[in-house]
């Protein structure tokens, strides 16, 4: 990044508050999540049933569950594994979004043509039921929930790299480049595609706690992480369905941790979208 | 003499942005009689728009004017309050601006945008509105009025939008029109057409213009008063023609010199130290020996896309070494189509082209990289903004090709040939680091030849090089272009719809029209003599000095 | 009629069809076909611990006035009401029950394996002697046979109106029955949304309630509300009159409110236990299956899953080590004490444990869960590293068919709990049911024995050799018997825990 | 001849987007195979449901066949509109599908109305103010109603509008239970019920669905707000707003008739996408609220390996998807002129 894409992002900054905001969040949940082993003060997954379903208190700042284990911890540990899987899905489907998508935009033709069609295959899917039969299919793994998290949302970033690339493609510093010696393929890969990912980072983090959010939708219906790992999704909808029994903790805390999350990665990327749209750049 | 219509007092209009308020208006003063036309000129960012604007309180919101008084009629400008100015506008000073397409509400029938305006300044029922609004299609002589009331943009040419736009600006009789390059980006052709209707509109309803461009000649022939800006301020002001033979200002005689006209020659373009060409010696006659090949030579080029459109219907041309043929024509008849393929950036649908008595064509553009004859073939783009990848830094532009071409390794030897490079194209060696949103138009240009001719090619296809910059840049490249053709021997096929300049560049022009080539030969043969009517067109449309004169003179 | 005469009842999963028979019936289809049809006989009920439960033993005549067996027990003659009228007016007849029967063995559907249990596999066992007397005719003496007849499969069909509606494929009628009713039961269907909900109108002829009269409910709404807190909400809020499948938590923290008649039955005729397969390897090793049932903390899964809702069946002592009784399901003399786990182990072969996958089925996942956490986390500490598998329910039960499954929990009930019948379906044969797939043949010997047992001593004598095979093959570890929780508002009386974990509809009224 | 052209161009569209239909079929058909669950096994589940009777349920099924034969036989019967039978409702998935899509439908398209007529304003609002007070609080609003999961907010919205307030109808489906229906004309409760003139029961059946729309709606918002913004915002700053301006228009028709009429073109691209995904999507809307739709009905298939109805809701939603598509298509050829030309 240049000195002078650093000072606008620091103008940005300074006139949207709440970007400046969501990027610290951000950092924070980062954070939280490379040193989750070090913060959470209880084992995760060491149960107390003697003291199950406490209150918050003192001892237990978020309350104990079920299986008296300290939520507080869990949320803290869940950092990780749903910081995971968002940045490897959405990472996943960035990365073979962007080089399909790119390539087509590019190439055009019978390429272009076909792989629309499987996007246009892949978008007629009921998106969410798909992503419920892939990890029906293949076992609720944290690995399954990623590939169907990627895969659902691989038609779009293929959409945005073909559209972007493809104004691109006919610019001058494009031809410019073929005129230099560069063959279609590292002219679409060096050139063209390191200039739209800007474009699509602002997508990628829009999709970041999207992507958590699935993933929570999942674990409602049964198909969430295996237990006992902590994941935000299970514990908030586990605890969803302890509403109505006043037992309102079990939701409320996980239940935040993931909103803030969510809330982060998208003020994080409209900021974000703000900083890199020319329009604003004045 | 009357009070006049339009008072401009010590005008100063400031945007604020990320790098704190910019200036771009400072203390510029004016005035306009009822009727009169005055010409704003001066090269991009000198703040002519920004003074329309202003004038106009159409400024966007970073702008303001920070100080300074506007008055029309009576009543100041710089004052009014929101309804005051929707009264005003329109009604008594309107706005005309470049790009006419853009200017027109894409999915609202032209005919129903002209109502709008008409019905914002008078309470007369929505028929009536259209009847009016039929009239003033009649008045911008647009063909078929009754059937384009309901068309839309899109379906209208760029010249018709463009009359369009000025009836709507002329609906309610604005005492001030106000005409911010209307023709820019326009074809040569229709610029003329509108200018004139323009002009007599204006001298029909007795309207006070002004008349903002770059373009010297447009301002001279069409405005009696000119006056000059350069950064914000007004240089110089005078009738059109004083401005042309005396100049007074430095930067006025700069910007005098710099217009290419039907007798410049490029070694005339540039005054002073920074001219390139003072030095050398006149071109060097290419002669080759007998019996060596044409350096290129195109026969029966045609150009099918996919789509169905034909880019072009048939081309044939040759070109000796060292040599620099113009290709010419309006807007879509298939100039950068042929250059394309000529460069092997795009697959000819039939025909062959053999460069240097070898076959190329049978090479598709896909694996061309890696022929042998790809450094020979460079290619110059038409704007610099985005012919420089915005990742890369001038050295590593200029470094590219020089690492794929000539099989260069990142090192001293490297370096040493960029700073050559941009040595040769007047480039300042610091300025190598930058990226290009870093630099401007003029040093994005340079780089983008320098880049082109790293690896010594030995023909250069320069599609309209300079068609995006100001005359006084365009005035440094075109030598620069030219010294280093002279220098290196190098061959150009150099595209461009400014006459002025190919006559000044290119030995033989070929004109294009509709993918065919409709006359071809020695440059000043062919514009002093036109053999068609479509060259007689071109050329009776450029602007012309010499022929204003004569008709003020007559 | 009145919101007072309508019984308003929610259920999380939906009925499906009106003919119990069909494959894939759900729970509260039969407890629709419950009360749109009668059967011939039906079970009496029984007070345990305070808490009405049917009664196997007490078998009533429903459409049939009175029954008699046979001394040699190979017969059995049924004397049909005189009163009884099917719901389109014609009365039931010998011929209507005989086509019902002929159809619940001959026809492809569900009723022909359950029948089986009863020794009713052919037409050819059935005869109808005269219009209101009807014989049914077995090999031996089965003494569950009539019970058997009291199941929800036997419906007896209006066989006129059905026969109207058979084709060449399908002579059973099987197509229409699964959308329209032909019965002669106590409620009168009145529309069918399936998936959705059901609503039924009371057949006021129909008088084979207690004391001979009609149903209480004018009308009955069923709906289908997947959301087990909804279910809570709307029973608490007044809106739904009674709900029996709440969540452990929402049953307790309704109970602990009062404001509702929770009526708590632990459900005898079922268990819920952790199945090893017998015959893959490590479970093989019967010391494994005995250190895993030393090495679970039940008291904390009991707590944790079910709030402590229902009957542990561990932590039991048997005096000499001998099964007290020949009662299944029976509390094992098992508790947590990992050191005997670590010894067993260790005998096994595996002193530092072994790495093996723990499954349950996504719908069990509120009490699996939990359950599953806490296995996971004990066996740990003898070095058994256990990965948790969820699965959707279709896959589980084609995982336990296939016998793929090493580990996992899951419940069973009988219908007609008696030793015998579970021992029999459950842990005998190459079938679906023997979840452990034990294969022990002294097991199996005893328990075909026992079925045909008419000596009530010798029977019970087998139940307890059969308790202990069980507990010294460990195939499975016995968890506890959930209990059903019936929540329902005060005025909800006569309510029964039913063998089939529905509400019996007809035996509601209000107060 | 504007129509003309825009029926033409929607039906390419459709048969451009049939091999699309049939993509959709086939991989869904395959994609339940790979389901490790079978079907037989799961539904013969009465006690001693022996090999026969998953025999004979396979048999019914048509899954005693090799795979590629199955296919031939479903596209077959798909051909003749005929989708397979539910072995969970025991129906004919065309019937089923038949009677609970306009639950799914009108559920959507109330949250897809809710969302627009709230998001659009909104929009606007932070277009007209860019960088303002109201841009930020519009932005946060919506980045808040995305990052709850629709199942948190459904359960909320039942727990605070039914149990504590008691102002919302009990969440058990589209009307109440002791309401008598309409006859059915279009399928839309509400809209039988005004054809039926009984505004009582329009009423209940209104109170119904707001709960769960808005539960959906709350989820949508963000999408539609940002495009909103984004799209005025450019249409503001476009040169034709400039010359309406400088022609004197009014404020008010150069906000609606020139900036908004242009700004909502891509608004309407994206609510197209927006509906489809939300009709994908209702599936844990539908359960919390028990809402007899389409997707909660295919996730209990799903999850019970009842290959027919998921093939079929599947199959539905991507015809929807491709109406759906039509449609904007077609609106954005009405609302666009520049369009018919291509
Ligand atoms: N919105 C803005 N924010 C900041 N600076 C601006 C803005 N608009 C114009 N300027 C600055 O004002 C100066 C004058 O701009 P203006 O558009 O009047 O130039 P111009 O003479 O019309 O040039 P051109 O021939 O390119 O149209 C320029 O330096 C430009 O950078
Ligand atoms: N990729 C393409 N697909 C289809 N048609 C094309 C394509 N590129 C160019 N054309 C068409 O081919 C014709 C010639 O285009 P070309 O770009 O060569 O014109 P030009 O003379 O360079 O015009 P300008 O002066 O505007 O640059 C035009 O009608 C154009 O619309
Ligand atoms: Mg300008
Ligand atoms: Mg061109």
């Amino acid at each position: 990044m240049s000195s002078a894409t650093l000072q606008h992002a620091a103008f940005i900054l300074r006139g949207n508050p709440i970007t400046a905001v969501a990027a610290a969040g951000s950092t924070l949940l980062i954070l939280v999540g490379l040193f989750a082993p070090w913060l959470a003060p209880y084992d995760p997954i060491a149960s107390d049933v003697a003291n199950a379903l406490q209150a918050p208190s003192a001892a237990h700042w978020a309350g104990t569950d079920q299986l008296g284990r300290d939520v507080f911890s869990r949320i803290i540990v869940a950092t990780q594994l749903d910081l995971t899987i968002a940045l490897s899905a959405v990472g996943i489907s960035f990365v073979l979004g962007a080089v399909i998508g790119a390539l087509c935009g590019y190439t055009g033709g019978r390429l272009d043509r076909s792989v629309g069609r499987f996007v246009d295959v892949l978008m007629a899917f009921p998106l969410f039921v798909l992503a419920m039969a892939m990890v029906a299919a293949l076992g609720n793994r944290v690995e399954n929930i990623v590939i169907a998290t990627a895969i659902i949302n691989l038609p779009f970033y293929i959409r945005f790299a073909r559209a972007e690339v493809n104004v691109r493609r006919n610019l001058g510093w494009v031809e410019a480049a073929r005129a230099s010696g560069e063959s279609h393929v590292s002219v679409v890969l060096r050139f063209l595609l390191p200039n739209v990912l800007p474009a699509m980072v602002v997508q990628m983090s829009l999709n970041l706690g999207w992507a958590i959010i699935n993933a929570a939708g999942l674990s409602f219906i049964g198909l969430g992480v295996k237990p006992p790992t902590p994941e935000w999704g299970i514990m908030v909808a586990e605890g969803a369905r302890f509403i109505s029994t006043g037992k309102w903790w079990l939701v409320a805390f996980p239940g935040l941790a993931l909103m803030l999350a969510v809330l982060c990665f998208n003020l994080l990327g409209d900021g974000l979208r703000d900083i890199l749209d020319p329009r604003q750049r004045t | 003499m009357t009070q006049p219509l339009l008072n401009i007092e010590n005008l100063h209009v400031t945007f604020s942005t990320r790098r704190g308020p910019v200036e771009a208006v400072r203390g510029v003063s004016l005035s306009l009689a009822e009727g009169e036309t005055l010409g704003i000129v001066g090269e991009s960012g000198s703040g002519k728009s920004v003074t329309g604007f202003a004038v106009t309180r159409l400024l966007e919101s970073a702008g303001r004017i920070s100080a300074g008084r506007i008055t029309f009629r009576d009543r100041e400008i710089t004052k009014m309050t929101s309804a005051g100015l929707r009264e005003m506008h329109g009604s008594a000073m309107a706005m005309i601006f470049q790009n006419p397409r853009g200017a027109l509400n894409p999915i609202r029938a032209i005919g129903q945008q002209i109502a709008d305006a008409i019905m914002a300044h008078r309470k007369i029922s929505a028929d009536d509105a259209r009847g009016e609004a039929l009239e003033l299609l009649r008045a911008v002589k647009i063909r078929d009025p009754e059937k384009r009331m309901a068309a839309y943009p899109h379906e209208l040419s760029g010249g018709m939008c463009q009359r369009v736009m000025i009836a709507m600006a002329i609906s309610s009789n604005p005492a001030l029109l106000i005409a911010d390059e209307p023709t820019t980006g326009l074809d040569v052709t229709t610029q003329k057409v509108v200018m004139d209707l323009l002009a007599q509109i204006a001298a029909d309803r007795g309207m006070a213009t002004i008349l903002i461009t770059h373009d010297l000649g447009l301002s001279a022939r069409y405005c009696r008063r000119v006056v000059v800006m350069e950064q914000g301020r007004l240089v110089e002001e005078a009738e059109a023609l004083t401005l042309f033979h005396s100049p007074q200002h430095p930067y006025t005689k700069r910007l005098v010199a710099a217009s290419p006209t039907a007798t410049s020659r490029v070694e005339d373009l540039v005054t002073g130290d920074e001219n390139l060409l003072a030095a050398l010696p006149a071109a060097p006659l290419p002669t080759p020996p007998h019996g060596t090949p044409p350096l290129l030579e195109v026969r029966d080029l045609v150009k099918r896309f996919d789509d169905g459109t034909v880019g072009l219907k048939t081309f044939s041309m040759v070109l000796a070494a060292g040599e620099s043929v113009g290709l010419v024509g309006e807007s879509g008849s298939g100039k950068s189509t042929t250059s394309r393929m000529i460069c092997r950036l795009l697959d000819q649908s039939e025909g062959s082209i053999n460069f240097n008595g070898e076959s190329i064509s049978h090479i598709p553009a896909r694996d061309f990289h890696r022929a042998p004859q790809r450094k020979d073939i460079q290619i110059v783009f038409q704007d610099p903004n985005d012919s420089l990848n915005p990742r890369f830094t001038a050295f590593d532009c200029i470094a590219h090709p020089l690492m794929r071409l000539a099989g260069m390794r990142n090192g001293d030897a490297l370096r040493a040939r960029v700073r050559e490079c941009a040595h040769r194209v007047g480039l300042p060696a610091d300025l190598l680091e930058r990226f290009p949103h870093q630099l401007s138009g003029g040093q994005k240009a340079r780089i983008g030849i320098a880049r082109a001719i790293a690896c010594r090619p030995r023909l250069l296809v320069l599609d309209e090089p300079t068609a995006a910059l100001d005359v006084s840049v365009q005035a440094v490249v075109l030598q620069l272009l030219d010294k280093l053709r002279r220098e290196d021997g190098l061959a150009f096929l150099f595209v461009s719809h400014d006459l002025n300049v190919v006559r000044m560049m290119c030995q033989r022009t070929i004109v294009l029209r509709n993918g065919e080539i409709v006359e071809q030969g020695e440059s000043h043969a062919l514009f002093d003599n036109p053999q068609t009517d479509y060259t007689r067109e071109l050329v009776d449309a450029v602007p012309n000095i010499e022929l204003i004169e004569a008709a003020v003179a007559g | 009629q009145t919101r007072a005469e309508t019984l308003r009842y929610v259920t999380g999963a939906s009925v499906n069809t009106l003919d119990p028979n069909i494959p894939g019936s759900t729970r509260e289809a039969f407890a629709v076909s419950l009360s749109t049809y009668d059967r011939l006989v039906s079970f009496g009920r029984k007070q345990l611990n305070g808490k009405w439960v049917f009664d196997l033993d007490s078998i009533r005549g429903e459409l049939a006035e009175s029954y008699e067996v046979s001394p040699d027990g190979l017969k059995i003659t049924f004397k049909l009401r005189k009163d009884a009228k099917f719901q389109d007016g014609s009365p039931v007849t010998a011929e209507d029950v005989k086509w019902s029967l002929d159809r619940a063995v001959t026809a492809k559907i569900l009723g022909k394996a359950q029948l089986l249990t009863g020794s009713l596999t052919d037409a050819s066992q059935f005869k109808a002697i005269d219009p209101l007397t009807f014989e049914v005719t077995l090999p031996k003496p089965d003494k569950l046979a009539l019970p058997n007849l009291a199941t929800v499969y036997p419906i007896i069909i209006n066989s006129k109106l059905a026969k109207s509606h058979t084709t060449e494929e399908d002579p059973w009628a099987q197509a229409w029955l699964k959308d329209n009713t032909a019965g002669s039961g106590a409620y009168i269907l009145e529309s069918f949304k399936p998936g959705e909900q059901v609503m039924l109108k009371r057949n006021d002829d129909w008088n084979r309630g207690p004391g001979g009269k009609q149903a209480f409910f004018k009308r009955l709404i069923l709906q289908s509300v997947p959301e087990p807190a909804t279910r809570a909400n709307l029973v608490e809020k007044g809106d739904v009159d009674i709900v029996i499948d709440l969540q452990a938590s929402d049953a307790q923290s309704l109970e602990a409110k009062g404001k509702l008649q929770v009526i708590s039955t632990p459900q005898y005729n079922a268990m819920t236990f952790i199945s090893m397969n017998n015959q893959m390897p490590p479970f093989d090793k019967v010391d494994v299956r005995r250190a895993i049932a030393y090495a679970l903390p039940y008291d904390d899964m009991f707590k944790a899953a079910l709030f402590g809702r229902g009957e542990l069946l561990t932590g039991a002592t048997w005096a000499d080590g001998k099964p007290p009784s020949g009662a299944f399901p029976i509390k094992q003399p098992i508790k947590l004490d990992l050191d005997k786990a670590k010894a067993y182990l260790k005998a096994a072969g595996f002193p530092d444990g072994f790495s093996t996958t723990f499954s349950f089925n996504v719908g069990q996942s509120a009490t699996a869960e939990p359950m599953a956490a806490l296995l996971k986390e004990s066996l740990g500490k003898i070095g058994i590293k256990v990965d948790i598998q969820k699965l959707p329910d279709a896959q589980m039960s084609t995982q336990i068919t296939e016998k793929k499954l090493p580990f996992f929990t899951e419940g069973i009930v009988a219908w007609l709990p008696s030793t015998d019948y579970f021992y029999r379906n459950f842990y005998t044969g190459n079938q679906r049911w023997n979840y452990s797939s034990i294969d022990n043949a002294e097991l199996t010997s005893i328990a075909q024995e026992a079925r045909f047992e008419a000596d009530k001593t010798k029977y019970e004598a087998d139940g307890v050799k059969l308790n202990a095979i069980n507990f010294d093959q460990m195939p499975q570890v016995p968890l506890w018997q959930p209990s059903q929780d019936a929540v329902m508002a005060p005025s909800i009386a006569g309510y029964t825990y039913q063998f089939h974990r529905q509400v019996d509809y007809r035996d509601l009224s209000r107060k | 001849m504007k129509l003309a052209s825009t029926a033409k161009r929607a039906a390419r569209r459709f048969a451009s987007s049939l091999p699309a239909l049939f993509g959709v079929l086939v991989f869904t058909f395959l994609l339940m195979r790979v389901l490790p669950g079978d079907p037989a096994v799961f539904f013969a589940s009465g006690p001693n449901a022996g090999k026969e009777e998953i025999e004979t349920i396979r048999k019914q099924m048509g899954l005693d066949k090799p795979v590629p034969q199955q296919l031939v036989l479903y596209l077959y019967d798909v051909g003749r509109g005929n989708l397979g039978r539910s072995l969970m409702t025991g129906q004919n998935v065309t019937k089923d599908l038949k009677e609970r899509l306009p639950a799914s439908l009108e559920l959507t398209f109330s949250a897809l109305l809710i969302a627009l007529v709230s998001a659009i304003p909104l929009g606007i609002l932070a277009a007209l103010r860019p960088g303002s007070l109201i841009d930020h609080g519009v932005r946060l609003f919506c980045a808040l109603g995305v990052c709850v999961p629709t199942f948190v907010s459904g359960l909320l919205l039942i727990y605070v509008f039914y149990y504590l307030l008691g102002i919302a109808p009990d969440p058990t489906g589209r009307v109440d239970i002791f309401m008598t229906l309409p006859p059915s004309h279009t399928g839309f409760l509400l809209i039988d019920f005004l054809i039926a003139g009984d505004f009582e029961g329009w009423w209940a059946a209104f109170k119904q669905l707001i709960l769960p729309a808005c539960t959906m709606a709350l989820f949508v918002i963000a999408p539609l707000a940002r495009i909103t913004r984004a799209s005025m915002l450019a249409s503001l700053g476009s040169d034709f707003v400039r010359t309406a301006r400088s022609v004197g228009l009014s404020w008010w028709r150069i906000v609606v008739t020139y900036a908004l009429r242009n700004a909502i073109l891509p608004v309407i691209t994206i609510a197209g996408i927006v509906f489809s995904t939300m009709l994908g999507a209702n599936v844990l809307v539908e359960k919390v609220f028990s809402w007899p739709g389409v997707a909660s009905y295919a996730l209990d298939a799903l999850l019970s390996s009842d290959y027919a109805p998921v093939q079929g809701f599947v199959l539905l939603m991507a015809f929807v998807f491709v109406i759906v598509n039509l449609v904007v298509d077609v609106l954005y050829g009405i609302a666009d002129p520049r369009i018919s030309i291509g």
